[in-house]
């Protein structure tokens, strides 16, 4: 079963020990390495649990009653937490609460982690510079922390998760306090990040359809569908009550299938889609 | 040089090495955040109160009587640095404060509201014993409250000795202190959302 | 160049007292309080006060100096009156003011205290004048201090910002909700657990959030690289030697002091 | 009908250059958006509007009467306010009494209050979890429950800021009602937002600050048939408008994809 080339989730439950309600229930779920997996649901769907457990934050430091097993290509968050950490980078909800609490600028919070891995000085020069050019953070880098706006903090924390080039990214809902600029120029820098594999919760589900490999969707802690965006909007249940990207809506309304049935999700599917009605 | 550095760090400070988790070490700087905050709130009401143990209070309800310890003892020595010197000493205060509410929330002594008022005056009484003789050293007696000092010029006035006079002195205004913070943290506590309880007391 | 210091603090000009590491600072402070502890003769006490004046006058007087001073003014005003009337051992008069005499011992007491008090504010004064928090804390991890140690002194400076900001926050949003805490005590009083309450939760969330990722962040690894001191320090080991001897000697002194009248 | 008057009103912080100058804003529309870039104005006009920070010049006028002169328990009963973090304001033991404790700070019957808050913990779908501790909700649900708070006490005026923030869909929609239906009984409904697709389907009436001043006041396809208006002002378009002239080439102004379609089906 166990194969090192992709992401896979195995009959995962949980329950947290202040709660008596499971939940995650026998979650079950997979996806090549290096690719981009949105995970969508509502609120109590399990997405920020999923997310710690993914981390290793449960069950090392959160604990509850955990089954089932998570394998992220050849490293376990369950069974090997040290190494899988490595070559991690989280980012929580709250940007605020995240910085390391002992830096005077912005430059500082973002070498912490190299600091920490023992990096030589140069190269962490080197690498706080080009990160902080990534995500629009050069002018900040002199200013402490705690000057920074509610978008300003989601992409220093964005910073601080990547400056380590970790081969697995997990996400939180980065975005929400990014403004739609922002939040543009993020989506589209997710795609061109290279050999990491990102796995991101977010509300923004026109966003994922654009960026993501596979969409994962949450419902009441239960896996109810993964796929591709296209598989998995066209297949979305009423009763589930998930939003649907506007190409989609809009190819419903003027009934621009891909044939069989199947709408457009995002931008380029759509432009396909009108290329070869226009061409037949 | 870098294998050296780690060397003669171990060799020369395992003597400073305190088994504290990582959720402590931050949860302790937040505590001290809040002595801070919850001392400035009072003064900024005008209250005749000084509030600024709430914090060092609810570190030791949730991660016990070292990490209440540590709290007080760094909060009186930020305290000092920053805005009066003469309050680092009151830190051994602070210290007993810590390490008796962790002693008395164990013992089930913050169960419930009357059992919650007992807590609060054997709190005051070690308050009151550990600050009077620091009193007496850097103050003559004196507490810096006026009406306290007026009780203890008073005393001292009539030849009453000036360890009684200065206990005195310190423990009408601790009562009233460790009283209303004790039912504080006491509420504020029983607010605090089972998940964050769970995640101080796994992670210790 | 170096992104990741302050490059006005680079620019700036060093001081004297930029030679001077935080820890030697320190005790020279803890120095100078038991040597006013030792020796008690006034004009000897007023001598320190006036070195430590100095030392703060040539470095720099900053407004928390100032703050502590005049708030402790008041404190040796009273003490000046009360001891000044009431000391057990007064028995020569200083003056009088109508039928209230003041008598030299308990003044002299007084004044002797208020020494050492001021010496005290000035020498850390001098401390927190000179130095920042990140001088102190990159200086403390140089010569050893575990990172987490290092952490738990420091972080709080740089996270009180972020909790005072909350505090005005959840002032606004309550005001707006409709506590009003500016007329009685009891509204005063009734306005303190809606403050406090969502004040010290978010503040604790923001710990477990902070220690969740300090820990996926790699905090207090063993390869973690050394912060190096923000100065060339001058003699940084000797002094610290120095001072400490010295001032175990005169905490010995005191001690014997206080034993010997006992025997 | 409830009108807010903004005249010659200015602000600016002891601390910074910024300065907020609005010579002249009228709200009646019900719906009204205030919208802009990060620094723009928009939560300092926010904070002016609900009384609890005074302009430094000029004055706001709520039906004719200056803000400033009314009393702490009229401003409840006129102006309520949905903050963006909605756990700055949570402090109670439960999630009724939360809702109730709003309440009370106007109206003293208890059994007023009791099928008050009863009423408005349905009308936001928190009534299954009424006895919950407020900081054991998720985000969406503290969220509804500060909507709920408002909601109980019924001013004249509600402010919201982001409300969509932080909300999932089916909240989203649930709010999105709520405001309609609020405006449909006369409320005077004011939102600040940056999501242009929420503001486009939902608004009639939009104000953009930027800089501190107010550069646009009218309906939303009246804004966003000014590109260069609102690149200047530093806004997006609505998604299908980009959508729209990405891949038809179209770049006339659509709010909505149901606009677009409406438009199209007609011939």
């Amino acid at each position: 079963m166990a194969n090192n080339q992709q992401i896979s989730i195995n009959d995962l439950s949980f329950t947290y020990r202040h709660d008596s309600n499971a939940v995650l229930h026998h979650i079950s779920a997979t996806a090549p390495l290096n690719s981009i997996i949105g995970i969508i649901g509502n609120h109590h769907a399990g997405k920020t649990t999923l997310c710690r457990i993914l981390a290793g934050i449960i069950p090392n430091m959160m604990a509850g009653d955990l089954s089932g097993d998570v394998q992220l290509g050849p490293l376990s968050p369950t069974q090997n937490w040290p190494a899988l950490n490595q070559q991690t980078g989280f980012v929580l909800q709250d940007p605020a609460s995240q910085l390391s609490g002992l830096a005077d600028t912005v430059a500082d919070e973002i070498a912490f982690d190299l600091l920490n891995h023992g990096v030589a000085n140069t190269e962490i020069q080197h690498r706080v510079t080009e990160v902080a050019r990534q995500l629009q953070l050069t002018g900040q880098l002199q200013r402490s922390p705690n000057s920074l706006s509610g978008g300003q903090l989601q992409r220093l924390a964005i910073a601080t998760a990547i400056v380590t080039k970790p081969a697995i990214l997990i996400l939180d809902d980065p975005t929400s306090e990014m403004d739609p600029q922002g939040r543009t120029e993020f989506f589209n820098w997710l795609t061109i990040i290279e050999k990491t594999t990102i796995l991101i919760v977010s509300n923004e589900i026109d966003d994922l359809c654009e960026i993501a490999d596979r969409l994962w969707l949450l419902v009441d802690g239960e896996l109810v569908n993964q796929g591709t965006p296209l598989e998995v909007i066209n297949q979305l249940k009423p009763d589930w009550q998930i939003g649907t990207p506007q190409v989609y809506q809009l190819a419903r309304s003027m009934n621009w299938s891909l044939g069989t049935d199947l709408f457009p999700v995002n931008v380029n599917q759509l432009r396909g889609c009108l290329h070869d009605r226009h061409s037949t | 040089m870098k294998e050296n550095g780690i060397d003669t760090k171990a060799s020369r400070f395992n003597m400073w090495k305190l088994h504290l988790s990582v959720a402590t070490v931050t949860l302790i700087p937040a505590a001290v955040g809040i002595n801070y905050v919850a001392k400035a709130f009072a003064e900024g009401l005008k209250l005749p109160l000084w509030l600024g143990s709430l914090g060092t209070y609810l570190a030791s309800m949730l991660a016990g009587p070292t990490a209440g310890a540590i709290s007080g003892f760094i909060n009186n020595i930020i305290y000092g640095l920053t805005l009066s010197p003469v309050s680092t000493v009151y830190s051994i205060t602070s210290i007993a404060i810590g390490i008796v509410v962790g002693v008395l929330f164990n013992r089930g002594w913050f169960s419930n509201v009357k059992r919650v008022f007992v807590s609060a005056i054997l709190i005051a009484l070690t308050s009151a014993i550990i600050s009077t003789p620091l009193n007496v050293i850097f103050w003559g007696g004196q507490t810096g409250i006026p009406w306290g000092d007026a009780l203890f010029a008073t005393m001292i006035g009539n030849h009453i000795n000036i360890w009684i006079a200065s206990f005195t002195d310190e423990f009408v205004l601790d009562i009233m202190d460790k009283v209303v913070v004790a039912y504080l943290a006491f509420f504020i506590y029983r607010q605090l959302p089972q998940r964050m309880i769970n995640y101080f007391k796994d992670n210790q | 160049m170096d992104i990741r210091d302050d490059s006005l603090q680079k620019i700036a000009r060093r001081h004297w007292y930029n030679f001077v590491d935080p820890v030697t600072k320190l005790l020279l402070a803890l120095f100078l309080t038991m040597l006013s502890f030792d020796f008690t003769p006034l004009y000897f006490e007023i001598s320190l006060v006036l070195f430590s004046l100095t030392l703060l006058l040539l470095s720099r007087l900053s407004k928390a100096t100032v703050n502590a001073v005049s708030f402790c003014l008041f404190l040796i005003v009273t003490m000046v009156v009360i001891q000044g009337l009431f000391y057990s051992h007064n028995v020569h008069p200083l003056f009088s003011v109508m039928t209230i005499t003041f008598y030299r011992e308990g003044f002299l007491y007084a004044a002797t205290m208020s020494a050492r008090i001021l010496i005290i504010i000035f020498a850390i004064g001098f401390f927190m004048g000179t130095t920042t928090v990140s001088e102190n804390a990159k200086y403390l991890e140089s010569i050893g201090m575990p990172y987490k140690l290092v952490y738990l002194l420091m972080s709080v400076c740089y996270i009180l910002p972020q909790i005072q900001q909350n505090l005005s926050k959840i002032q606004f949003v309550e005001r707006a909700r409709g506590i009003n805490p500016q007329k009685t005590v009891m509204q005063k009083v009734r306005s303190i657990l809606p403050i406090l309450i969502p004040l010290i939760i978010k503040t604790f969330d923001q710990s477990i959030n902070r220690s969740i990722t300090l820990q996926l962040r790699g905090f207090d690894r063993p390869e973690r690289t050394l912060a190096t001191p923000k100065y060339p320090y001058f003699k940084a080991k000797f002094s610290h030697y120095l001072l400490s001897i010295v001032i175990l000697l005169l905490i010995g002194c005191k001690l014997w002091q206080i034993i010997s009248r006992f025997l | 009908m409830t009108a807010i008057q903004l005249n010659d009103v200015s602000y600016h912080y002891p601390t910074s250059d910024f300065k907020l100058t609005i010579d002249q804003l009228t709200m009646t529309a019900n719906l009204v958006a205030i919208v802009g870039q990060n620094g723009a104005g928009k939560s300092t006009l926010f904070k002016l509007l609900t009384g609890l920070m005074q302009p430094q010049t000029g004055n706001i006028l709520i039906n004719h009467h200056d803000l400033a002169d009314l009393s702490p328990a009229d401003r409840l009963k006129t102006i309520g306010i949905v903050f963006q973090d909605p756990s700055s304001q949570l402090f109670n033991a439960t999630v009724e009494k939360e809702v109730a404790w709003s309440l009370s700070q106007t109206e003293s019957d208890a059994a007023v209050i009791a099928e008050k808050v009863a009423q408005v913990l349905a009308t936001v779908g928190l009534t299954d979890i009424k006895d919950k501790n407020p900081f054991d909700l998720s985000m969406p649900e503290k969220k509804l429950l500060s909507i709920a708070t408002v909601l109980a006490v019924d001013p004249q005026i509600y402010l919201f800021d982001e409300p969509m923030i932080s909300l999932d869909w089916p909240s989203q929609q649930l709010v999105t009602r709520l405001m309609q239906q609020l405006a449909r009984e006369k409320h005077q409904v004011i939102a600040i937002t940056h999501d242009m697709d929420w503001l486009a389907a939902t608004f009639s009436k939009i104000a953009v600050l930027s800089d501190g001043e107010i550069k646009f006041e009218g309906a939303p396809a009246a804004l966003f048939g000014q590109p260069e208006l609102v690149h200047a002002v530093g806004l997006l378009p609505p998604r299908i408008m980009s959508i729209v002239s990405d891949v038809l080439g179209d770049s006339r102004v659509y709010l909505t994809p149901a606009d677009y379609v409406a438009k199209h089906q007609t011939h």
